[in-house]
């Protein structure tokens, strides 16, 4: 059940070399966290985007907090590529899963439903399957005779994300980004940083519970306020594009994005 | 090109996908492509004035355009229960067989040139009847004979699927898909240019009429709701090009 | 889209030999809907119960409504066993095809994915297996050697059921009964009866949403009020538990059931 | 029985449960089982007496009681995850095997007595460490020597699983389950029942020690516990059970 702790501890749980499921975007990032992480001279991750990743796996892998990369994109949005990650492609200096958004999903899923692996429709002909000898082409076992993909199931380490809010028996309020909830089904732990602690039980009306990822799948929270900074938070913040679009100018050299990164730390720590 | 040129240029590309559209009950639209929107809500808008049967777009990642309450697997889910008529890929690279590169140029892993990566796009090839393929950059760098990597394969004899590539739009020319021949088919070239201009930026090879027509330029009615009601409709997810189609009047 | 019609109007599209999802009792069955397809004389429909049914089921059998029965139980709960059920299959008038809850569940996700099957976990040494030749047991392609249950997809003609509310886009409040939406997404027709229909859009909010089936999976809506009785609807009223005992002492005998049933379907056209 | 028996009947029942739960963190509990219910909440009550780790008690189609928020399909998920160490299931049928029948009995399909269904048992049994078998009647008509339908299966070696049977409780007797061997062992004998009783009325064969215990009655502070707060939490989701059980006071 859900602890209430402060952000190093809550970063602190993760070990070297895990894999660590992590949002996209708009779902709530929890930048915060990323930080902390980075901070603590964490190495060796796995990152899990679900089903991608922007500035938050850039500034993993510009910092070398991730060696592994499981996605379908890396991308900066409207800011363009993701300079770290090209980068790291370019110089072999990260391994590659490139995926495609359905197929991440699904092996979460296989995940939550505690099977090995989960059939997916489509992808037959990319050459995705050239580069993910895990993925596997089956005869369909029922039914019409036909080709179907397979994917195993992925069950992470660890989940982390951030959300508006939590209650205090652990509650996190995920509102209509369920994929969170599929995160935290198959992940061994979840970590969630939120704006705030409510007083009132987000489970009390059917209204208020649709939205809501029991404590049960939730092993610590931490209170980050302007947690996803500079990423949006739905019902909260937008994006702040300027911090996008000058991070993702530094971040061409290698020089700038450790200026950037310095800068982002440093800050992180003011705020926390 | 002027300001007036480039708003012309894209109301014609707006029509062109109001007319590839048309017929469709629901087409979903990525967070970041203004201009398949705007064809999208053109085509609504006609439908409206003519009393044709409504049509819903789902805006990727807009809140507010979110027909969906399960989560970012539900565009998925929909296209695979056939519920999705219509959708835009772009890819860094097409192939004259209509197969589309989003991950990069080069040998996999270490590519020359990475791009993002697949997104979605090797799932919903199969899945969507209706796949425009809309790059506005025409050119033999994009328009390739064959993709360095497969992201989405346009045809695939050896599975059944309802899914795939319908047309190919440029600022050039539109083209159409052979699904049997598995092929493009220059349907028409946009007023500026000519078949041999196509012909000379295209890396692939395709089929063309004999006399190929010019694409159609949007008539006034159409021209007058795009500045007018499409503009105000667009202004909402795609702040940015709304004011500079506005900028341009 | 969600079109408002009458209750006529709502089961008329139902056709002979369809397959059709029903829920269980407490996330929301539309009795209303089942006194208006046994009074228009529905014959032949094969029932998937959501993922066991009780009453509903019990009089679809009884009126010979229902010729398939898919489900992991049918049972009135307190009330007892099911005696049309029970009687239909000692004297051999439905088709059984017994299951277990979460195959049921599988085999739905499965029509939601469009995917041909789903493996699933367990069920291995069950006389299932036996009884539902559709079900296959594979060896499982990824990951370590092992077998694994598959089940074919589940994609129902018609999903049936009764909720507390919809708004006028036809957008219908679910709360957390989210098998609802399952049932709704791997079905081809969703037919939906409603306590009332109100004036705020569903959609409207984040905590709204989340609890909320869209418009776009909903193709018929009517209104029926106290729609579920006597069985119950979450936020809105309980089991009427005298009236399913008065069922279940009355549908022991032929006779029985044939009064209890006249009289319901009288009381229904009163209310409607 | 007395109204005064019967209760001693269901505490001494209730207190083996919590007995048998011991060391779990999670329970789920079906919504027509109060005896089982009580069990859970006494073994709930004595871990916050004695400072131990909280556990967690989910009554399925309980509002109040529901940790959920998947619908119908989350338990099934929770217990695949592991995240559900303890169950209950009954049985028309129980076999010296440890499987179950739910189905009903004679040859399948148009069997001589149809009971509901097999409902979640054929994969709970696999994925949940501890499945208590509580069925009160113990006669040799439930305790068969071979199941007529196997809903469940207790031992599969030819699949890894977790899950499966880990105790048998009567209204005469525990009996603990052996996978290795697939097969009861007597542990205890109820009070006012001796061996040969239970030897008589189980239709099974089964292991037991020479000299087989009684169970153990319930202490002071427990019964205590039964009638005051156990009681009182019961009545929000079990009322009519919690009324018998107070009125016997």
């Amino acid at each position: 059940m859900a602890e209430m702790v402060g952000l190093e501890a809550l970063v602190a749980s993760i070990a070297a070399g895990q894999s660590i499921a992590i949002p996209v975007d708009r779902a709530g990032v929890s930048m915060a966290a990323t930080a902390a992480m980075i901070d603590a001279g964490l190495t060796g991750l796995h990152l899990v985007c679900v089903p991608i990743s922007g500035l938050q796996a850039d500034l993993l892998i510009g910092a070398g907090v991730a060696s592994v990369v499981e996605t379908s994109a890396v991308s900066l949005g409207e800011a363009g590529g993701a300079p770290r990650f090209v980068a790291a492609v370019r110089d072999g200096s990260i391994k590659l899963r490139d995926a495609t958004c359905p197929a991440i999903h699904a092996g979460l899923l296989a995940g939550q439903k505690g099977v090995p692996f989960m059939p997916i429709a489509g992808i037959i002909g990319s050459d995705l399957l050239q580069v993910r000898p895990d993925w596997k082409v089956i005869d369909s076992p029922v039914g019409e005779p036909g080709k179907v993909v397979v994917v195993p199931a992925i069950t992470p380490d660890v989940a982390l994300f951030h959300a508006p809010e939590a209650d205090r028996f652990g509650n996190v309020r995920i509102g209509r980004y369920r994929e969170l909830a599929t995160m935290a089904y198959a992940a061994k732990r979840t970590l969630v940083t939120v704006e705030r602690i409510v007083d009132r039980d987000l489970m009390a009306t059917e209204d208020s519970a649709a939205g809501v990822l029991p404590a049960l799948y939730v092993d610590a929270i931490a209170v980050a306020e302007n947690g996803a900074w500079p990423l949006p938070l739905w019902d909260e913040y937008e994006t702040d594009g300027a911090e996008l679009s000058r991070y993702a100018a530094m971040a061409r050299t290698d020089e700038g994005f450790r200026a950037y990164l310095s800068a982002f730390l440093s800050r992180s720590k003011q705020v926390a | 090109m002027t300001m007036q040129d480039d708003r012309a240029r894209k109301e014609l590309l707006i029509t062109i996908i109001a007319g590839l559209l048309d017929g469709i009950r629901h087409v979903a639209v990525g967070a970041s492509s203004p201009i398949p929107a705007a064809g999208a809500m053109l085509l609504r808008a006609r439908n409206e004035q003519q009393g044709k049967p409504p049509i819903s777009i789902s805006i990727l990642g807009s809140s507010r355009h979110n027909f969906f309450t399960n989560g970012g697997v539900e565009l998925f889910d929909c296209a695979a229960q056939g519920r999705v008529d219509a959708f835009f890929l772009g890819g860094g690279q097409i192939d004259g067989a209509g197969n589309i590169n989003l991950v990069g140029t080069g040998d996999y892993p270490r590519m020359d040139v990475r791009w993002p990566g697949s997104f979605g796009s090797a799932y919903l090839y199969h899945l969507i009847p209706r796949v425009i393929l809309f790059r506005e950059e025409h050119s033999p760098r994009v328009l390739v004979p064959k993709v360095d990597f497969v992201s989405a394969a346009a045809v695939t004899p050896e599975v059944k699927r309802r899914g795939g590539p319908h047309a190919l739009l440029t600022n050039l020319a539109l083209f159409d898909f052979d699904r049997e021949r598995g092929g493009f088919r220059l349907r028409s070239v946009h007023p500026g240019y000519t078949a041999d201009d196509v012909r000379d930026r295209t890396g692939f090879d395709y089929a063309a009429p004999e006399i190929v027509p010019p694409t159609p330029m949007p008539d006034r009615a159409t021209v007058e709701l795009i500045r007018g009601r499409i503009v105000d409709e667009l202004a909402e997810c795609y702040p940015e090009f709304a004011r500079t189609m506005a900028a341009a009047a």
